[in-house]
């Protein structure tokens, strides 16, 4: 498994098979809140690889990791709680 | 001054100076008329009045670019004026031009100077910002040209500096935009729709970029700080200026015809207008902060820093107030937008023509600095002046939200008049606030005056 | 912080930031411009409304009022004005400005108008109640 | 003042340093910005129009938008590796390796204008409704950005194949590249939000 050596090839392979599941919940018509939860969860995963080791912010200055990260963190929230909104 | 052509900036800024007193006591005029209807009734009517009061305004704006273009240039460039001739000849121009019009405003009814001069021909009179008679329009062109020409040519054979480019892009925008002033179609959606074109465009974009440009001129002159460090700051501050202020267009699309969805883009785009603001002024700051040289004038310092803190206040805050669809649609028309705009202009391009002034104006007189007392008399002025626009802005922020109260959100609506008379003590406080902003011009002109030879010429 | 951070990086964000800004609010405006016809009522637009935009004009009306809430805030929005006082409404009140103005009173010019220039205004102003502007102003007192 | 307790290592750790340049990071920053606020603006309007946007969400076509995130994420992919290349200082591999990231792009283009010539041959417009005018407003600015992002990767190609970058320079390929990945990150919040979750 030398190819898996590389983190931008490791990201890629996540990535793939987690569009693969957001699809498959869409196809199989899953809603509420554990889909809701599930598919921002993943979202979050793949944004954080895409930040981490596409972007390359993982050996940058913790500052602006976290500015990326937390722009993920925020938006998944604001989305989260105006689902959480919809729902009551 | 390093180059002789800078000179002709001196008119400029004189005549910057005086229309600004001009639009002041028409302010104070307006003022009164808000608590005292009949007050100057029926020689000045209050839509004469404001048209003079608003576009003073905007021709000593123009004024202080012109005046703070010609000084700048040439340092910049590192070359003479490609013509001082041409610059003094647009200055007699403009000035007569502009003191015609406003002459024309006072002396016959609006309906017969719009007949007088061939608004007939092409009808682009009595549109707000925009009342100006055709000839004049045609001379705003004409001297924009000149200037333009004047100013690219010596750009062109000298050096060109990232400041004097983001000048110049800005200088030419605003000629540009101006160009929509001439389209006036029938259809009065269409007609609101490209009048933002000119008036948005230039307020809340191009005229950003002279903003940043010249006080990024001043903050190099008087901190020392490098240039490459100041210049890229001013690229990363006009970008986001423009990215957020083109869409930020939208915001004035939300109640004149245009589509829904104009609600949800101006809305989020000019939500984040402040943040250049507010970048412009942490610049500022860091940037004086980093000083490597006590420049011996302070008081240009202090136009700096301020023009940065007024205009994040009032073109940020109090804009932002105001800006979101949901709450605009109960303010849109009232004294908040009133309240917003008299602190933004103040804050950000009253101050920065007075910071460029306050910087030029005593190299243009032979000296590196003026004297101490001048300057502690130009630093009361500018303390005066500045709390007397934020106290103007409170009290109209308090007869907008009581309108808007009384008008608008009520159950049972009052109609218009009925609700001003309600607020008129809010009113009162506004003119003795627009007082005190007279007394602090008073003593911004006298502090030209007040002992200035003890510095010598830098 | 690090990180390397050139001017020539800063101006070519600068130049490709604003014209791609640039071009989106183009393709806002195109958007915006096939679907007016659908709001703006233009296929309603008389000779007798453009007359009236015209003495809207050149009377210089927006000095004083309001206009689909743009303009000056010293006299009340007009958008809305025939629906508060209708169209005779508008055309009495206009007419019955006293020369001198009201003592202590903010007071709007006697223009003079003519029947059919009142009659323009009045058509002009219906014109502007009959485009669809959001449901602004929020009531009728505009 | 004690000396720190560290555990020693054989060597000092690389410096902490941020790809590219911090001018872009800026832009990506207030792009990143404004592309949050109008994701919260979508879930909150959505909040209170549940119904129409569980509805019309329904016509939006999935597997083209699965498609296009599969596309992106190559995309990006084939952009980081050739920033590995670059610092490895394989000049060939650069230029390829942008030129496939460009041609990923390409292939979103494609499948969003198929997306779109339905949808507007439906007569689809954003005054349809609240719904579609977040799904055209968000789509087509996301569209925009991917356009954006194709013109750097042609001027990224263009140096790469005069041997610009190397191990010794390459600021303005990971410049670039870090806007590229930016356009992947937004879509992969965007496609769950607007075509998936309900």
């Amino acid at each position: 498994m030398e190819l898996l050596k590389n983190p931008a090839h490791r990201a890629w392979i996540v990535l793939m098979i987690a569009t693969v599941i957001t699809w498959y919940l869409g196809e199989v018509g899953a809603a509420g809140t554990t889909s809701i939860v599930a598919m921002l969860v993943i979202a979050f995963v793949k944004g954080r690889l895409v930040i981490l080791d596409f972007m390359e912010l993982r050996e940058a200055p913790r500052m602006w990791r976290i500015l990326l990260e937390g722009w993920l963190i925020l938006v998944s929230s604001l989305i989260l709680l105006a689902y959480w909104i919809s729902l009551k | 001054m390093q180059f002789k052509s800078q000179a002709v900036a001196k008119p400029y800024f004189i005549a910057a100076i005086g229309l600004f007193v001009g639009q002041i006591l028409f302010g104070l005029i307006l003022g009164l008329q808000y608590v005292l209807g009949d007050f100057l009734f029926p020689a000045i009517p209050f839509n004469v009045a404001r048209m003079v009061h608003t576009n003073l305004l905007i021709v000593w704006l123009l004024f202080g670019f012109m005046g703070g273009a010609y000084y700048m240039i040439p340092e910049e460039s590192e070359t003479e004026l490609f013509s001082p001739k041409l610059a003094l000849i647009l200055f007699w121009t403009f000035l007569i031009a502009g003191a015609l019009t406003i002459v024309g405003y006072l002396a016959v009814p609006y309906a017969t100077l719009a007949e007088l001069t061939g608004n007939n021909i092409l009808e682009t009179m009595g549109r707000e910002f925009l009342e100006q008679p055709l000839p004049t329009k045609l001379g705003i062109v004409v001297v924009a040209l000149g200037f333009l020409f004047n100013i690219t040519m010596t750009v062109l054979k000298g050096k060109k500096t990232s400041i004097s480019i983001v000048l110049l892009l800005g200088l030419w925008g605003l000629a540009v935009f101006f160009l929509f002033s001439f389209y006036n179609p029938v259809n009065v959606v269409l007609d609101k729709f490209f009048w933002w074109w000119t008036v948005h465009l230039w307020v809340e974009g191009v005229w950003e970029l002279i903003l940043g440009s010249f006080l990024a001129f001043v903050l190099i002159k008087t901190t020392g700080v490098d240039r490459e460090v100041i210049e890229k700051w001013l690229y990363v501050i006009v970008t986001l200026t423009l990215i957020t202020g083109i869409i930020g267009t939208g915001h004035h699309y939300f109640w004149i015809g245009t589509p829904e969805y104009w609600q949800w883009w101006g809305s989020i785009f000019s939500a984040l207008e402040p943040i250049p603001f507010f970048a412009m002024t942490v610049f500022a700051f860091n940037m004086v902060n980093r000083r490597r040289r006590e420049h011996p004038n302070k008081a240009a310092v202090l136009w700096a820093l301020g023009t940065g803190v007024m205009a994040f206040l009032g073109a940020g805050v109090w804009g932002f107030l105001h800006t979101l669809a949901p709450v605009n649609y109960y303010t849109h028309g009232t004294q908040i937008t009133a309240a917003h705009g008299h602190m933004a202009f103040y804050g950000a391009y009253a101050m920065v023509n007075l910071m460029m002034i306050s910087y030029a104006m005593p190299i243009l007189r032979g000296r590196a600095a003026n004297s101490n007392k001048s300057q502690v008399l130009e630093m009361w002025s500018f303390w005066l002046m500045t709390v007397a626009i934020v106290f103007i802005t409170l009290f109209l922020t308090a007869a907008g939200i009581l309108q808007v109260w009384l008008q608008r959100v009520s159950d049972a609506p009052l109609p218009f008049m009925v609700a001003q008379d309600k607020i008129a003590l809010f009113y009162w406080m506004r003119e003795w606030a627009g007082a005190a902003f007279l007394i602090g011009l008073i003593i911004y002109i006298a502090s030209f005056f007040v002992g200035g030879d003890e510095k010598e010429a830098a | 912080m690090s990180g390397a951070f050139t001017k020539s990086m800063a101006r070519n964000i600068f130049y490709g930031g604003t014209i791609f800004f640039f071009l989106l609010f183009l393709a806002l405006s195109f958007d915006t411009h096939s679907q007016l016809p659908k709001r703006d009522m233009r296929a309603n637009i008389t000779p007798q409304i453009a007359e009236g935009k015209k003495l809207w004009e050149v009377n210089n009306c927006i000095g004083c009022h309001t206009l689909m809430g743009e303009g000056a805030y010293f006299a009340p929005e007009l958008g809305n004005v025939v629906v508060r006082y209708g169209d005779e409404g508008v055309k009495a009140f206009i007419q019955s400005r006293p020369k001198e103005g009201i003592p202590g009173r903010r007071s709007m010019p006697q223009f003079n108008f003519t029947d059919e220039q009142l009659n323009a205004i009045v058509a002009f102003l219906k014109h502007v109640n009959s485009i669809n502007d959001a449901n602004w102003p929020p009531n009728s007192q505009g | 003042m004690p000396e720190p307790i560290l555990i020693p290592s054989a060597e000092a750790p690389p410096a902490r340093r941020l790809p590219g340049d911090l001018a872009i990071w800026f832009f990506i920053l207030a792009e990143m910005l404004a592309f949050a606020v109008f994701f919260s603006a979508y879930a909150f309007a959505r909040a209170s129009h549940v119904e129409e946007f569980n509805l019309y969400q329904q016509t939006l076509d999935r597997n083209l938008g699965a498609l296009n995130t599969f596309l992106l994420i190559t995309g990006s992919w084939f952009v980081v590796l050739a920033v590995q290349a670059a610092h490895q200082d394989k000049g060939p591999a650069i230029a390829r390796n942008i030129l496939l990231g460009w041609l990923c792009g390409g292939g979103f283009l494609v499948v969003k204008v198929i997306e779109y010539s339905a949808k507007f041959g439906a007569g689809i417009s954003m005054s349809t409704n609240t719904f579609y005018m977040f799904y055209i407003s968000l789509t087509f600015f996301h569209f925009m950005h991917v356009i954006l992002g194709m013109v750097i990767l042609t001027v990224l190609w263009v140096q790469a194949r005069k041997g610009v970058y190397g191990s010794h320079d390459a600021h303005g390929l990971e410049s670039g590249a870090a806007y590229w990945h930016m356009v992947d990150l937004l879509w992969i919040v965007l496609f769950p939000l607007v075509y998936v979750m309900r």
